[in-house]
């Protein structure tokens, strides 16, 4: 599937806004202004949009505690992200939800989710809506490779293969849970392997090729959407932040993680890929205003009011 | 008017339920019973729910309103929780209640939260029905009451009948309602008769009701208890002693105000149940009316509380455990002694 | 591995014990003296004995709902079973359990349980405990085609070997859980390639042949104490009975189950196995004692004594 | 004497326990950290715990005893039962006690019911250690305080300790108790240090603390709610109101004669408590006092709770979800002007 240039550009762009989102979240969360934790996505981009650029707002995804570059691809409001992260009355959750808890409905996002496999058995759900519906939308689910070890990942694999449901779960294996290798904790062979034994297509693919992801999802979601059922990618990748921001990374060396920056960049080797078909100016624009948008969200949050005290018990229910 | 029991009375309730919204599925274990079996007369609902509450729907509804499932409840209980963010009233079943911790996250950390995390922009309309109760010899892990617990869980609602005609108006109310709500059926009670109106009807959540009226105690009792509670009000009316029977129907929402206009009316509180010898509902109720009607309490507020061990097994352990009428009976008159 | 006559012995004798146990308790349970649930492994007993046969009482066994048949096979008195099944003060549990909870800890039955898929995480635990002291012990997990669905069965997998532990996850396939069967609900190809994908040995036997689950049991055994880590078997199975007492079976026709019966009898099967090797009239002595013992069995349980109420609260906590 | 911080003072208990028993071991997510990581240096211990609690251990007990696992709690928690039950004395680590639900069916059905299904022959030597707490901007899903959920577990035993001294004693008990024991760490209590004593020392279980005496009211407060009531109670003692405060320390058992008699010479009581708005560890204390201390009860008790919510992530919003200080004070002061 060939993309055309304005798709390389979209696809650039949701990127670049997630690296500078990210980015700059780790400037500003050495000032500890940000109450709570926060875990990047940095390293991982080319997973989130060769995802994303595949679906539609009426199409669901469920995320993790490492959720802003699924929410940024999947089309949630940039300053409306940066002001809930701030706590701020007018955040996407009014400040209620905090980093970890960023949704918005509307665009099909869930929500980032701070129980880990918390995602898949919610995705399987939203695919049951949609085989439900007819109308040929998707769910996906985005789980680490720590959250492949979950029950609930598990269970929501068997169901979704019973049941036949539009979803496709993606593991990001960035190779590592907290402070914890892939390695080491799934005891499996390959993550792709041991789901496909659950009876699904399973693929693993490098996640920090946007191109290979991108592919691969187009495959599986296109599947769904006409009724093949669910599918798997194991994709690859490695975050460039410790786990939280926090994390003094000591599970790897210094050298390690510029060696693996240098070689695993979703970025460069996006700019690498598209060379000749993208003139590399744009594509600095597209860089920089993506810095200048993440600017101008930190500063609309940091001078956004924060919420009324008085809202503390308030949207616990719909009626009560 | 008619004649329902208890998983009658659910039973209709789905039915009106499924009848008047296309939007609600069933999803559950053997809900029907018999995908994948061998009987080759494939017409066949081989379970309908292991209590056999919902017998029929099946034949009704079909494959894709009532969905069977593996045996896999926090796929079962967020999968339905994920229907219901994206546009679906599902009622997923737990079978029995006793298994909500292999499946708990998907309400406590999940459906109860997205409301409030998402700043008030979701909308979980999600009902789980699942059994409890002790007294038919089920032990340990087949007996308990945890509605406490979902009570203390902020975002969901929680209902536990005493009767079909409370059972089948609450039931199409929660499914109905656009918030997560833990549907309790005491098994004790699935087999019980009571009048019930022939057509659909909903009792809101919320509002206590008062199946005895008195003036010497108040007796706050749910589910079982609540018709325990009944037949010692009966008896003990010969006594003399005149018994209100406050049954909450709902312990979140809790009708507040019901309660403690009875025990202001009264002066005296007794409340039985089945969730817990600590930080049960009971004590929940009773922290209630030490805190905003003490000034009309005349006497000790009476617990009448289970143990603070599992259910056993065997008869007459089982029936000491059960707080049953003989020690409603004497907590009352310990009470209106006192 | 040659079995020596007083090997075949011992394990006929031990399915005899089952069947006639389980028979047993079928025609009790119509008069409707015995309270809860009972679960019958009348048709599964050469998983129990073929797996159980390699095991001393060092070594731990954690079971299901449909217990039965492993606890016998483990050791456990069959008239303290009787009289725990009819919930008397001197059953194995004192009454306070019943047929779903039966468990003997000195025997390394470490219980029946009412949880589908509670066992495996449990049996995990065994397994640590015996790796950490270095005896050469093992654990055995039995859980059901439906149990094998469960993220807590496939998180004790995984555990199982990440830790390199000395465990064994028996799937007792009968094809049905409750009325649901595992052609629908196993969403994989087969619950022993799904389990291989895991990361350790799995193999699929016929469960109604005592042999080649002995075999198979003893491979795997045998490389568990020898530090070998953990392993699967899928033992395929039928059950005699419904999924519990009342249950009307309508999975299923009669004449299937005759079919089934006639075919797949373990106790059968293994006559025509020894056939030539074991006298047939002793076979008959020791189906004929097994049904005496439980015949004793049943006339001891109905006579004794039930638990005194006063007992209702104690051996919650060793001290509180 | 020495001074340790609360995290220090729960390390010192497991490193007291694993020193003088070596069926003592560790189980959990990053207790070491640094598994299957990349760092050639394989003595490096990357993280100790998520909030460096068991920092050092996996240096001194190494890999047999320090035991970091998958992302997998129900496997934790069920493989730590199975080994208890087996002859290990297993300490297992929920890290945030809000997962507790996807894994409590190994507690609740599982190890807290072992014995008393087994008719008494099961020992269950377990310790689930975890966290707890709002305060810190973690939001709803890692701010919770489940221990009213623990509390009415039975079979299982809860501690919540509000300082170095006591968690430092109380684990070590916990740890060689014989039953199984759900260990809550407050995270806003981590840093605070007090004075504790240089060797090993246990602490009974059952038995309440008094940081504070007094003759006005008591004050029942747990964890950093215990904290925020010495501030408030030294406070008030400036404008001359003498309270009394304990911390129950150990919500099962529960210290119920302690809490009485304090209620019985005082005649007031305020209960403080993070753990929930309903059937929460506050209505259980109330419905302790209302049903045994009634008559020494001169005024409503008090309950100083939460909001019904799920704990919000801002700031503003949290410190209003809080049972703090200022909420504290306003109830005594309430309770003795009644
Ligand atoms: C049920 C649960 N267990 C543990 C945690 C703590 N925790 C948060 S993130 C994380 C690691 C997740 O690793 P992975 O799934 O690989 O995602 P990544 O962080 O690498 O994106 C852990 C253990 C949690 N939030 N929820
Ligand atoms: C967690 C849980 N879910 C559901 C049940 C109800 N239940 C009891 S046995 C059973 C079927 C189990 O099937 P399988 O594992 O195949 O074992 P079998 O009965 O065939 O031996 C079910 C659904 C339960 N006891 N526990
Ligand atoms: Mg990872
Ligand atoms: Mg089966």
């Amino acid at each position: 599937m060939e993309l055309s240039t304005e798709q390389l550009l979209s696809a650039f762009r949701k990127m670049s806004e997630i690296r500078a989102f990210e980015d700059r979240l780790h400037e500003e969360n050495t000032g500890g202004d940000i109450p709570g934790f926060i875990h990047l996505y940095a390293g991982e981009e080319a997973i989130a949009v060769g995802v994303c650029e595949h679906l539609t707002a009426a199409d669901s995804i469920a995320s993790t505690h490492r959720g802003h570059g699924h929410c940024i691809a999947k089309g949630c409001d940039i300053t409306g992200m940066m002001l809930e992260i701030f706590g701020r009355k007018e955040g996407l959750c009014h400040g209620k939800g905090g980093s970890m808890h960023i949704a918005d409905l509307a665009q099909g996002m869930l929500g980032a989710n701070g129980i880990v496999g918390g995602g898949p058995p919610l995705t399987v759900g939203a695919a049951l809506t949609a085989k439900y519906k007819g109308e040929g939308n998707v769910a996906v689910s985005f789980t680490g490779d720590g959250g492949s070890n979950q029950g609930l990942t598990f269970e929501a694999m068997n169901m979704a293969v019973v049941l036949q449901l539009p979803v496709l779960f993606v593991f990001e294996n960035n190779g590592m849970g907290e402070a914890t290798g892939s390695e080491f904790a799934v005891g499996a062979n390959s993550i792709a392997e041991r789901a496909g034994g659950f009876g699904l297509p399973a693929v693993s693919v490098d996640g920090s090729d946007f191109f290979a992801v991108h592919e691969a999802a187009g495959e599986a979601i296109e599947r769904a959407r006409s009724g093949g059922g669910p599918s798997v990618i194991e994709a690859t990748c490695n975050r460039f932040y410790g786990h939280f921001e926090g994390d003094q990374t000591l599970y790897r060396t210094p050298e390690q993680l510029e060696e693996m920056k240098a070689r695993t960049d979703p970025l460069t080797k996006f700019r690498e890929r598209v060379d000749g078909r993208v003139d590399g100016a744009e594509l600095d624009a597209i860089v920089e205003a993506s810095r200048q948008l993440v600017d101008e969200a930190v500063a609309t949050a940091r001078a956004a009011a924060l919420p009324d005290p008085s809202d503390v018990d308030t949207d616990v229910y719909v009626s009560y | 008017m008619t004649t329902m029991s208890f998983r009658e009375g659910i039973r209709a309730a789905l039915a009106d339920a499924m009848r008047s919204d296309s939007d609600v599925v069933l999803i559950g274990e053997d809900l029907r019973g018999g995908k994948g079996g061998t009987n080759p007369d494939t017409s066949v609902e081989a379970f309908g729910g292991v209590f056999g509450v919902t017998q029929g729907l099946w034949t009704e509804f079909g494959d894709d309103r009532v969905i069977d499932t593996p045996i896999t409840e926090s796929a079962i209980v967020g999968m339905a929780a994920g229907a219901a963010v994206t546009g679906l009233r599902p009622v997923a079943e737990l079978m029995f209640m006793d298994f909500f911790g292999v499946a708990y996250d998907m309400i406590y950390n999940q459906a109860a939260k997205f409301r409030y995390m998402f700043g008030g922009k979701a909308r979980t309309p999600l009902v789980v029905r699942g059994i409890i109760g002790a007294g038919v010899g089920a032990a340990a892990q087949h007996s308990n009451s945890p509605y406490n617990i979902f009570t203390s869980t902020a975002g969901v609602k929680v209902v536990v009948p005493s009767n079909a005609y409370d059972a089948r108006g609450l039931l199409l109310e929660a499914i109905r309602d656009d918030d997560p709500v833990l549907f309790c059926e005491h098994k004790a009670l699935y087999d019980l008769k009571v009048d019930v109106p022939e057509s659909s009807y909903t009792l809101p959540l919320g509002v206590a009701a008062y199946p005895r009226e008195g003036t010497d105690v108040t007796v706050v009792a749910l589910a079982k208890a609540a018709v325990d509670a009944i037949k010692v009000a009966d008896e003990l009316k010969e006594e003399g002693i005149s018994v209100e029977v406050v049954d909450p129907r709902t312990t979140s929402p809790l009708d507040e105000d019901g309660i403690l206009e009875s025990v202001a009316s009264t002066g005296r509180l007794v409340v039985v149940d089945e969730s817990a010898a600590r930080c049960g509902f009971a004590h929940d109720v009773a922290a209630l009316a030490a805190s905003q009607a003490f000034d009309s309490l005349k006497a000790p507020i009476q617990l009448v509380v289970p143990p603070h061990s599992p259910v056993p097994f065997s008869t007459p352990l089982e029936q000491a455990w059960l707080p049953g009428p003989e020690k409603i009976a004497a907590a009352i008159r310990a009470v209106v002694e006192a």
